[in-house]
């Protein structure tokens, strides 16, 4: 059991990196996601069944989903002039 | 699909090219920008540098404009027409001085290198001389958690102990979280809604998201009911299971398009309903509250421990918490997606 | 229980409950005028709470909800936090009438109603600063405070202030991350939110010297979150921007109350939670000593080369934020004490100069330089006026607010220790450097003009009204220094 | 020592955490990569948390209805973290609508351009 707290623990170190250092910005949302997915796991293990359903919904659905989204709309916005905007 | 050379597509090069903005079935077309350019090879540079970058590049692109003569990049947005008039009044202020920028970035970052360490240092040493993990004699255990397990199914009516918590004992907390939730959403919305323009229209023709969608939206939507509505039973509670009914919510907004799901719920009804479910918490929680500190008597029944009718207010509190939420969260996502122009 | 108990209680669910609901307001204007009668009726209130307080010379808590202290939620409210309310809501109220013409010109219509919408969530936030004895709820009020006020800078929608709005941002976000754990480790070795409970375990635990590491660390985290987050020195670098391009009200309301809420939070949390003794111990005292002594000269310097009113105005909040720090820094009750008069000073003085400063802007045509609003004054004489005695205030003028707030932090530096001397001579190089960069700028708004220009306006406007009453309350702050340190001692001993 | 290592093994992982997104924030110019610092920060302090509240053979704070009360884990911690979460979204939501805007205006994610591009911008204004 502690092994695998550690190697999540781990994980979780690794992922962070990752998505930290990640040349592509999708790929680094992905990253997060899966961050936060482990995370999850990691809090059902700590018996805490509120919080991981939360951090799953929250961490690994809704923000991720913001996140594709806003890099979404970022990448539309490449080609509109610049001072659209009074 | 059609017209790639007999390419196939991958899944994930279709999500990424949506995940950029373009339409997956078309092909990918690179606009030749000057400005996006640099700004592509500046990002090339930092990503083979990363950390090491100390502003060295962007003063070296910075001074290749100036020896072109490119002295204004950008054209200052018009529109003010009283800053016309400010500008010729004006003393020439200090230039742009490269060399003091580029020294004062090399010393924050460095600063700043410093200062995280310095900080994992110290933390490091904290939580080795903490109370130990999993320590049931730990200070955090204290008569404070005990009465919230011993007496919170009796004082509350709720078997999760933590909704007991976070609606009962702490509920005032907990209104505060719902007007952070409020405040970002009206935030949002001010940065981002514009008025005059319409919603965008976006039908996904995707067929395996829409059947695929079709196949699991009724058991999000179920899931995420069951656990507003179980709040006070099992895990869960209004703030998880309103970010389930969000994700429902976003994933139906996907299927049917924008267009029809502006029929169905309109952004102003949404506005509305998170107003009137947020109002409705904070008068039930004054009430309590009220009562409660004035020792007025308190003649709401609990119920049944166990029962889906029990807690007194815990099951219209998590009613009221999930619909914010899911709308809130629906609300970001209507924000976020909606196209600029 | 007397009904008076119940009004730090109802001016939260009223400003908060008004708030929620102003998106029903349809007519123009509505949620502005919905939000100034709030503000008025909540002075009124915590005027009168603080009458009573003060006569009776009793502090209470108030319990929210069905259950006592430790399990649930707790307000309490003294002399010194009613005295808080009273003046935070006042300045609202008249920020925002000093700003309705700003507010009116700046911000597009249909965002008007959000943007008044916010700033009573901001408002509510500060009053449950001020009154909260729990440390987590404080955090959650922290929140708020930090999305709404970064709001408040962005909703004017040039670029220069979206930039200013993440940077604040960042920095907003930086503060509360730390204050956060700064509250997960104090949880972690003592059990307790709630500040009271809190500090007996702490003294307990500083007297049987265990550990030291955690509560010292968690001292410096909180410390560090609440000054990033209340810009004083060394990490001020997101204000100038932040309050300079945001719109006069948000302006005032942000340099004059939002900076002073967090202040007000620190101050419970070394009276409430650490308690003096353990403060000394880990030397807190010289930390906040010097950083307040070296904030009050660099951002003074850095003020005297801001060529923009604003940020020159903006500039020199910090400044005087690093006056709180100092008097926090001597570590006696007096410095405490002079400690919250300044705040009370900064926050009449400050959003008086903003006023003034946005309305010599519109009578200057729009230019925020000193040399587009050479003259102005003349053609608003009362902005002019405002702007004059906020800055020969805050240069140190006897009897208005400024001199008096000196006066009580040079009187309990004579107390300290080694502090003595250093504070002193700050004090009055930081003064010598207000008045040069002040005495300029208000002798460039008096300044002649090549043709004469007309008065603006022949009526009475609102603003003006603000004005004079911002004036009022400046006089009486000057003048009135033995009774109102009489209720800071009172309201600190039972703090 | 190393004993102590992996019986605080949460908190260590936790503070390692914080430190990644603590630097992030500060360092990386990328607005994206300085929201992930964000989250990374925040969810370091929840992992902190929710591992505070965990007891050695504990159970959910499910309280089952009988006679025996077996141990639970302590339920304020859990409590907090489900306020921090969702304050951890609505500033991620703020942060990113913010850079939304800001890349419309400036079309750059990279915040020290962005700040280049400002101070330009306000020179050329006040030429």
């Amino acid at each position: 059991m502690i092994l695998l707290e550690i190697l999540l623990l781990l994980f979780l170190i690794f992922c962070a990196l990752a998505a930290v250092f990640a040349k592509n910005l999708v790929a680094t949302v992905i990253i997060f996601m899966s961050y936060s997915s482990v995370m999850a796991i990691l809090w059902i293990l700590l018996q805490s069944p509120d919080l991981a359903i939360t951090e799953a919904a929250v961490g690994a659905g809704v923000t991720s989903i913001l996140f594709f989204l806003a890099l979404r709309k970022l990448n539309q916005l490449r080609g509109v002039d610049r001072d659209d905007e009074t | 699909m059609m017209k790639h050379d007999g390419k196939p597509q991958h899944l994930f090069d279709r999500f990424m090219r949506w995940a950029e903005g373009e339409d997956p079935n078309q092909d990918r077309e690179v606009a030749e920008d000057p400005e996006r350019a640099e700004f592509i090879e500046y990002l090339e540079y930092i990503d083979s540098h990363e950390f090491l970058d100390f502003g060295a590049y962007r003063l070296m692109r910075y001074r290749e404009r100036k020896a072109k003569g490119i002295t204004q990049p950008l054209p200052h947005s018009s529109g003010q027409g009283q800053s016309v008039v400010i500008s010729q009044s004006r003393i020439p202020g200090r230039r742009y001085r490269p060399g003091r920028l580029r020294s004062l970035i090399r010393l924050y970052r460095i600063a700043s290198i410093f200062v995280a360490i310095v900080m994992m240092v110290t933390l490091l040493g904290v939580v080795l001389v903490m109370p130990q993990f999993g320590d049931p004699d730990a200070p955090a255990v204290n008569e404070v958690s005990e009465r919230y397990l011993e007496q919170g199914v009796e004082e509350t009516g709720a078997i999760n102990a933590v909704t007991g918590m976070i609606l009962d004992y702490r509920a005032f907390d907990t209104f505060g979280e719902s007007t952070v939730l409020f405040a970002a959403a009206m935030s949002v919305i001010l940065l981002l809604r514009h008025p005059g323009r319409p919603a965008a229209t976006e039908g996904s023709g995707d067929l395996i998201l829409h059947r695929m969608g079709m196949l699991i939206l009724p058991a999000v939507m179920m899931f995420g009911i069951y656990v507003i509505l179980n709040g006070h039973l099992s895990p869960g509670g209004g703030f998880s299971g309103g970010t389930v009914l969000g994700c429902g919510l976003i994933l139906s907004a996907l299927i049917l398009g924008r267009s029809r799901m502006e029929i169905l719920l309109p952004s102003k009804r949404i506005t509305k309903l998170t107003v009137i479910c947020l109002l409705a918490y904070g008068v039930m929680k004054g009430y309590s509250f009220f009562t409660g500190a004035n020792h007025i008597g308190w003649d709401i029944p609990k119920g049944t421990p166990g029962a889906i009718f029990s807690g007194g207010f815990l099951l219209p509190l998590n009613i009221c918490v999930g619909i914010i939420v899911g709308c809130t969260m629906y609300t970001f996502y209507t924000l976020f997606a909606g196209k600029e122009e | 229980m007397n009904f008076i108990q119940n009004i730090p209680f109802f001016s939260l669910f009223l400003i908060l409950l008004s708030a929620i609901a102003s998106p029903f307001l349809s007519q123009k204007n509505g949620a502005l005028r919905l939000a100034q009668g709030v503000q008025l009726a909540v002075t009124l209130l915590s005027g009168w709470l603080l009458t009573e307080l003060w006569q009776t010379g009793t502090s209470f808590t108030y319990q929210m909800g069905h259950f006592p202290a430790p399990w649930g939620n707790e307000l309490k409210a003294g002399p010194l936090e009613a005295l808080f309310a009273a003046s935070f809501s006042l300045v609202m109220l008249l920020s925002f009438t000093g700003g309705t013409r700003d507010i009116q010109r700046d911000i597009r219509p249909e965002r008007q109603g959000m943007f008044c919408l916010l700033m009573q969530l901001l408002y509510a936030a500060l009053l449950a600063m001020v009154y909260t004895n729990d440390l987590f709820t404080a955090y959650v009020f922290i929140e708020i405070a930090a999305i709404t006020a970064c709001v408040a800078v962005v909703a004017k929608e040039s670029g220069k202030s979206v930039v200013a709005a993440i940077r604040y941002l960042v920095f907003s976000c930086l503060g509360s991350g730390l204050v956060l754990l700064g509250i997960s480790i104090l949880y972690c070795v003592t059990g307790h939110l709630l500040m009271e409970d809190l500090g007996e375990i702490i003294a307990q635990l500083v007297s049987g010297g265990t550990y030291m590491v955690p509560l010292t660390a968690a001292a410096l985290l909180m410390t560090l979150g609440l000054s990033i987050k209340s810009a004083q020195f060394p990490f001020h670098a997101w204000l100038p921007d932040a309050h300079a391009s945001a719109t006069t009200s948000a302006s005032a309301i942000l340099s004059g109350l939002v900076l002073k809420g967090y202040i007000v939070l620190l101050i419970k949390l070394i009276v409430r939670v650490f308690g003096d003794s353990m403060l000394i111990s880990i030397y807190m005292d010289d930390l906040l000593f010097l950083l307040g002594l070296t904030g009050m000269l660099f951002a003074s310097v850095a003020a005297l080369r801001q060529e923009d009113v604003k940020r020159m105005v903006a500039y020199s909040s910090s400044a005087q934020i690093s006056y709180i720090f100092l008097a926090l820094g001597l570590g006696s009750r007096a410095g405490t004490a002079a400690a919250c008069f300044q705040i009370l000073a900064h926050a009449f003085t400050k959003p008086m100069i903003f006023v003034g400063a946005g309305a010599l802007i519109r009578a200057g045509r729009g230019g925020h330089y000193w040399s587009d609003l050479r003259g102005a004054a003349w053609r608003d004489p009362m902005a002019g006026l405002a702007f004059t005695v906020g800055g020969l205030s805050l240069c140190g003028l006897p009897l208005l607010a400024g001199f008096s707030s000196k006066y009580g932090l040079a009187v309990a530096a004579l107390a300290a220790e080694w502090q003595t001397m250093p504070a002193l001579f700050g004090i009055a190089a930081s003064s010598v450097l207000n008045a040069t960069y002040y005495i300029p700028a208000i002798l460039a708004i008096w300044g002649k003009r090549a043709e004469r220009e007309q008065l603006l306006h022949h009526t009475v406007q609102d603003y003006q009204i603000a004005i004079v009453c911002f004036l009022v309350c400046n006089v009486i702050l000057g003048m009135g220094v033995g009774p109102l340190f009489e209720v800071i001692y009172q309201g600190l001993e039972l703090l | 020592m190393a004993e102590l290592f992996i019986q605080q093994r949460f908190y260590i992982g936790a503070v390692l955490l914080f430190t990644i997104g603590l630097a992030t924030l500060f360092l990386h110019p990328n607005l994206i990569k300085k929201i992930i610092g964000l989250n990374l920060m925040d969810t370091s302090v929840f992992l902190f948390l929710a591992a505070m509240g965990y007891i050695e053979g504990g159970r959910a704070p499910i309280v089952t209805l009988g006679s025996e009360t077996p141990a639970y884990i302590n339920p304020v911690p859990g409590g907090l973290v489900l306020t921090g979460i969702v304050v951890a979204v609505s500033t991620t939501a703020l942060f990113l609508a913010l850079t939304c805007r800001l890349y419309r205006k400036y079309h750059s994610l990279n915040l020290d351009i962005i700040l280049m591009r400002a101070k330009e911008e306000k020179e050329d204004h006040g030429q």
